[in-house]
């Protein structure tokens, strides 16, 4: 069958009686809850979870996992997203027992591995983007923003500076206003040029001594590589304006330049993107963030440290924004990204970017005829296209997505960044294969033909899907967030 | 150099290049200033080939006392409870593991229903009208909480009971400091919070209360007392509680939390050092608006059949940018996967069954510790699956006796609050045997006398 | 897209230069095997394997699966072939270093709990079948026939006997008569009565001082138990004539009845039927043969032993019939097998059976009155029905299996056992569940229907599958049995 | 009492009783003879939990000395070469974990392509024209090539060199005994086989000459003027081969071999204590329809799409039953594809450089190893990654003390040939380092002084 011929929920599947579990009987004297713990504490009836055998489990879930395109089955140029192969060694070694079944609280001197695989990972990272200290503890891109900008908000409070606004290009992704808002920032946004770089007029009228700092993405969301990014930093600076550079499109510039190099004072990593951890469907990720020395101090703590051959976590920083999450970090993604590094080497981080750019340059010169450019090339690891000439002829960046999901490609990112009409975000990476990129390529092409044909068969689509196009108003005005046994 | 992991060979690139029109990969790098180019490779270790790596990677692996080589008492925020098979996996079917965000919800039905399962469940463990898909772990589940709090409420103090997890204050005190946010105190003097103290510190500028259940300590707070006072004086409850728990422990919304946040790693999550985690969110359905995080909600597609999408999402960041309700973007939805097949497979009874044994063998290893020389129970009050010890001798040094013996003996109490310097904060799952604990109790003896 | 989209053989995936597998360079001094090898033994050129990338071969293997149905993702209702749930603990403890990782020739002080496991596994087989010894070294059930004739074989001669006949019913599996040829002996097919039962009188005619032993399956065939076998066993022993039993159907009398106690001087086990290992799409199985303390000293060597608590290999065993396969046995099977025992204990074994026969006798009523029922029951783990009535209507037993395809659900085995016109042979097991045999019995209704009213969707089918109906006799008149780049 | 493997409980169980028209599931028993049911429960271990089984299991598996505990150099048709990550994750997935061989083709087409592309390797390393689906193990391809050379010649007789793996000479002993064929010797004095002895027993009675390259000890054979030898009289030529070999070494199909078998156990499948393995099977065409096992071929469905299917089938027993060329069934089908996508992985490239390596490194080893005081090489013949060492004192001895140091030493050859007493045959493999085969030899050197 079409796994799509599935229409279970495991609530569904659920027959009084039936175990999947498996537990030993209690073995010591006093078993029974009732006569251990006060009544009040107790939950009146048995949660209503389902009752199922573990064949049921395994069965549901096997088809329901049929029902999802993931990069293993199916090319994913999520823009913006870094849908690159995930190596299997990286699981294999995350579920090692001294790494998986470690306790977050093990005393240091019994988790002596895993902290010297996060030093070694951290000062790897600061050489990789030119910084001089980095932080694992970030459990993603949008918290290692949180911290850059708490730890940029500290250091001009320890200077006695009150600055109150951060600028933001209106190019950015969503979570850089978000995380400076948290941060308690005014978020100024920044009207970039129609090529998607910053105006350095606008930019040079707007910094002014309230400002913070500038948050900005390097390749920007255009796929482009800021130009004259040394002299925004410079200019920045002379304003003691701090710099953050969102380092999402970092796969980009692996070996070739380095955010530190570049000006920039803080930037996070997203170790789910450039270094190969799973997405999961939408997480887990980690989000390390980098610092140049004088933002050192503020670090989260606690602060993996080496001294001699020791290896410690060291939470004597008074100065510390302090923490982010309970524990260390996302440490199982910790270890993956710590195999890719090392599995891949200084040569082969460069070749990642060369090869993400020039597949993306391919894709971007193969679809220039059929789809507006949103800027003119070369452009780095992704491009973006913009579907405006079909949506003369009724067909939105959005059908274009349904269709080539039946045409066997996950889509690219949709009306993002938000300054492109009708954007298509395409991020190949480095590696999907020649072959992947020419058939991805003519099914755009033939999407574009079909526009002026055939414009049915687009908004038709997706009809191979397990469901067709969904009522996403239906789903906002009518919130049905958890299941009810069907009347 | 190839890479196992790129696919263009030079050939493949010089035709590439041919069709871009570019002579070298360099060419394409025009916008990158000269003098911002790295003139030397990355100064970081070259390549090493798979044996050699799962050899570093073993030995690395091999300094750490697991849970595996060790008995594990150790809790504080992170358990070694039961695992059931089939998760691992589940998990590692490339169609969930290696997919995104939900975005085009035709393509992710398998990711969208395991989302929808596990809101339900969780809501129902949890008392609550909703859940959210997930937030990165319990600590910053419950900062989002507070920043949820204080919108909700427009008031700008947190009260937070001495009783909770002093780590995830600390995480509450760093998101609380960017909208100015005050954290006050509610003592937890005899291990349970003073809540006639908390009334008064509860006022007309507290957003919310926040306990915890089994507290830091393992005591049992008493919930509706808590609600009372906050709800007396206009201020939400934030309860703190373990999703694992609660098939035995009454649902705090039950017992009148407006919010219920914690860490779901019980629920199948590997413990892996702290991390990934799995914040569990949850509110009542007059707060959904406000809510932080992913929801995924049911529909019908063009031909009437049942679908689930994202939905709400005018909350979030990538619409609602500076004025969203939180900065999330990725989330724990893997984590969560584990969570809802765990739930999946221990089901109604399991649950049932991983609480009422986790209880009693806790009780059990109390009572038989307790009866060490020089070892008693430092609190009073009833516990659920763990308790704070007092040692003769600083646990510290006990406990790294014990750990060469096999044992993680539990968690020394001084680094979260100096006044227990001589406390060890035990926790047993159901998963520890009569005999463990009998050999653990003949060790500690020795490591006391 | 429909993983049907899909066509491509590895093959078709490579290009000169690309790499997927990870090795060191050479640490010895002298690397160039020219230099280390006489010319005449190396290969000219470098052999025509694939050259693609990591990502090529998990992409490629992912979507590959995805042609296929499995237990996991679909009912496979393969009569005779024991289609349960195999669960993922055996997985996880096969995979143990410790057994994985263990070299076969490891000494016995060194492998003291592989041998152990074995010995516990061969004593519960025995105990299972209530024979007095098992050697687990046979690797499928096919092997363990030819073990089990040739112990008989090397019996009869021990006693100076010269049988040349073995007797087997015309409803036996085709492994049966062929490995009783390939031991030597003449393979005389003894009819059976139209209810798939022994026909005493035939056999009592045919039993003569020629006849080395009489093989038979328990349950049959057709999913009954043989009413008079212990009657039919004295019979055979009065004749001097030793019995077979084949046990490939041992999931239906688990702590019911044991082979042992009706009679049988020897059996075999299919641990991938009954004790849920893995098929793998055709094998690795495993196929344990037990015997009658007369037939021990004729056992495989090595004989696992005990003495004490040290485990030894025992090859001093002069009447052996000698080896099976290189080594033990498979030996990855034996721990999945041992661990399901280990998990079921005796109440579940007894269980599994109880439910497989409820599961069987439940589809077979549902469909008795849409099929013709081979023999009225109550049938033991598996029914055969007959779709002669529908031949009538033009739509085969094939056809059916097609249409089921196409319904989400695997097919019956069909046209065995061969006295059956026309057979579907179903056999659900014990793991499923109740909805699930409904939701089959519910097709397979439709099917009976659609018969009458509609059957073009029976002969179009399978279209919901990768490919639809293949042509078998142009595979078989030209043969295509390796790939060759297309001109 | 509740399973978690099965499915019904007693409510269902009843309404299907009622469906059945029966009282009880006792009732659907009749026709089993009273005297003949099992009035007890069987006597076997009860049931146990999930952690307790995996306490239960490890401790077994940690009274093994396997090859990731202890550097292995042992062989003798089972080696521990490199075993590519991708390989266990892709083969556990369901869909093709747990199917059957695939009877209906259309919903097997992944099972089916991988048979046909590891049927295309096999045959492009053997230098054969057609390969098969696989046979349990080296072992029973070489009994089975012994029948298929006895039915295709009609002749009686199979004359097997002395560099014939021992224990595959056994099977095919077991194999060949109820067709009465005889199996001669072909001595190997020197460690590899004397042809011109060889010539002479090879006669109009001789099926095949049947040797293996590299032999048992590890020593080259001349293939082409076996293959001269056996033709000579008319005989067919069978070669015992290791495929992970001929990256390197001649495809024997390539000097006249008319069937190669041999164990694909080094192309990814684990060591796992011997078994499963996997029998490779590839012969010249002309002898296609006499083939054992099952063959996959390439065709068109309604369509015209191309499509595959098992072929050729009426050499099977479930059709031609007692004249059935084999009577093989289930086969090793999960392990070829182990193997198909280890030679995917490895490559054209690879599969060279494995060869490469191991060959260099056992050349290492042999002038190291040999340099050891008392410690000489037992042969002169070119080998290739495995050699046999002649020891002052008894190889037994000195291998069990080598394992308590972590070496997996070789393997005493006294059992498999009595004059070689004080021989010990060692492989090196392209995962070992310099530093391990050093450190090797400092431990043999003190074992032996
Ligand atoms: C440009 C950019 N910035 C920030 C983020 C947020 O990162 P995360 O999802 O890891 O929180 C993303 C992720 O989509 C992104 O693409
Ligand atoms: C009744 C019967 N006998 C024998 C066999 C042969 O067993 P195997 O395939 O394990 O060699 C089978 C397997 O299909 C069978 O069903």
């Amino acid at each position: 069958m079409g796994a799509g011929a599935y229409d279970k929920l495991i609530f569904e599947l659920s027959s009084p009686g039936r175990e999947a579990f498996s537990l030993a009987g209690a073995d010591v004297p006093e078993a029974d809850v009732r006569k251990i713990l006060p009544e009040k504490h107790l939950r009146r009836d048995a949660p209503a979870l389902p009752e199922v055998s573990e064949f049921d489990v395994v069965r549901h879930y096997s088809r329901l996992s049929r029902m999802n395109y993931g990069v293993d089955t199916h090319f994913y140029p999520l823009g913006s997203c870094t849908m690159k192969y995930n190596p299997k060694i990286n699981e294999d070694m995350a579920r090692l027992p001294g790494f998986a079944r470690l306790h977050p609280l093990a005393a240091e001197a019994v988790a002596q591995g895993a902290l010297q695989l996060m030093h070694e990972l951290a000062r790897d990272l600061a050489e990789i983007a030119g910084m001089d200290a980095v932080s694992l503890q970030p459990a993603a891109g949008a918290q290692g923003e949180l911290a850059g900008v708490l730890m940029i908000r500290a250091y001009h409070q320890s200077r006695g500076e009150k600055r109150t606004k951060v600028l933001v290009p209106d190019s950015a992704h969503g979570t850089n206003p978000a995380s400076t808002a948290i941060a308690g920032y005014e978020v100024v946004e920044v009207k970039s040029l129609p090529n998607g770089e910053v105006d350095l007029d606008v930019l040079a009228r707007v910094l002014d001594t309230d400002v913070a700092a500038f948050m900005i993405t390097v390749p920007n969301t255009l796929g482009m590589f800021e130009p004259r990014i040394v002299e925004i930093t410079e200019l920045c600076h002379a304003k003691g304006v701090q710099v953050y550079m969102d380092g999402a499109n970092l796969n980009a510039i692996l070996g070739i330049t380095r955010p530190g190099d570049l000006g920039f004072d803080v930037c996070h990593f997203n170790l789910h993107k450039t270094f190969t951890t799973p997405h999961g469907g939408g997480g887990p990720g980690a989000g390390p963030v980098g610092v140049k020395a004088h933002l050192e101090p503020f670090l989260p703590v606690p602060v993996v440290t080496k001294d001699g051959d020791e290896y410690a976590l060291d939470w004597k920083r008074p100065k510390s924004i302090g923490k982010l999450q309970a524990f260390w970090g996302n440490f199982g993604m910790l270890v993956r990204a710590y195999t890719y590094i090392r599995t891949m080497g200084p040569d082969g981080l460069r070749s990642v970017s060369d090869n993400a750019i020039l597949n993306a340059n391919y894709i971007m010169k193969r679809l220039e005829k059929d789809y507006d450019v949103a800027v003119a090339g070369p452009c780095m690891h992704e491009c973006v296209l913009s579907a405006r000439r079909q949506k003369k002829l009724g067909v939105t960046a959005t059908d274009i997505a349904k269709r080539l999901l039946d045409l066997g490609f996950y889509a690219p990112s949709t009306y993002f960044p938000l300054i492109v009409e009708e954007a298509l975000m395409i991020e190949p990476t480095e590696t999907e294969a020649k072959e992947t990129l020419d058939a991805f390529c003519d099914a755009m092409i033939q999407i574009a033909r079909e526009t002026e044909t055939n414009a049915a068969v687009i908004h038709d689509a997706p009809v191979t899907t397990p469901v067709r196009r969904l009522d996403q108003t239906k789903a906002a005005r009518e919130p049905n967030l958890r299941w009810t046994p069907r009347a | 150099m190839a890479s196992r992991y790129i696919a263009n060979t030079p050939e493949e690139q010089k035709r590439m290049l041919g069709v871009i029109g570019a002579a070298s990969i360099e060419e394409l790098l025009i916008r990158i200033p000269g003098k911002a180019r790295l003139p030397r490779p990355l100064g970081i270790a070259a390549s090493i080939a798979e044996t050699d790596l799962i050899r570093h990677m073993k030995a690395l692996a091999a300094r750490n006392a697991d849970a595996d080589s060790h008995v594990c008492f150790m809790g504080a925020g992170s358990y070694d409870h039961y695992v059931p098979s089939p998760i691992n996996h589940l998990i590692s079917r490339g169609e969930f593991f290696t997919a995104y965000t939900p975005y085009q919800p035709e393509a992710s039905q398998g990711t969208l229903r395991t989302i929808y399962e596990y809101q339900t469940m969780i809501a129902e463990l949890t008392g609550m009208d909703v859940a959210n898909a997930s937030i990165y772990d319990g600590a910053s589940s419950l900062a989002e909480a507070a920043l949820m709090a204080h919108a909700a409420t427009g008031r700008t103090e947190i009260v937070l009971s001495r009783g909770v997890n002093p780590l995830y204050k600390r995480v509450t005190a760093t998101y609380c400091e960017g909208p100015g946010v005050r954290l006050r105190d509610a003592a937890a003097p005899e291990g349970v919070t003073d809540l006639a103290v908390a009334k008064k510190t509860v006022g007309p500028k507290t957003a919310a209360l926040v306990i915890q259940t089994p507290n830091f300590y393992g005591c049992l707070e008493d919930v509706a007392a808590a609600a009372e006072a906050a709800h007396a004086a206009g201020a939400l409850l934030v309860v703190v509680a373990d999703p694992v728990n609660l098939g035995v422990l009454e649902g705090p919304g039950k017992l009148g939390a407006d919010i219920v946040v914690g860490e779901g790693q019980g629920l199948g999550v590997p413990m892996s050092f702290g991390g990934p985690n799995l914040g569990v969110f949850a509110a009542k359905n007059d707060l959904v608006r406000r809510m932080p995080g992913r929801l995924v909600g049911a529909t019908v597609d063009r031909d009437g059949e049942r679908g689930f999408v994202l939905t709400l999402q005018t909350r979030e960041q990538h619409i609602r940018r500076a004025k969203a309700t939180s900065n999330i973007c990725t989330n724990v939805a893997l984590c969560a996967l584990m969570a809802t097949i765990y739930l999946a497979t221990l089901g109604r009874r399991g649950l049932v069954r991983v609480g009422e044994l986790s209880a009693a063998k806790a009780h059990y290893a109390a009572e038989r510790l307790a009866k060490i020389p020089g070892v008693s129970l430092r609190f009073a009050a009833p516990f659920f699956k763990e308790f704070a010890l007092k040692l003769p001798k600083p646990p510290e040094r006990v406990a790294s006796r014990l750990a060469r013996q096999g044992f993680l003996a539990g968690v020394p109490l001084k680094s979260f609050d100096r006044s227990l310097g001589d406390c060890l904060l035990v926790a047993v799952t159901e998963k520890r045997t009569k005999a463990e604990i009998d050999a653990f109790a003949a060790a500690l003896e020795k490591a006391v006398a």
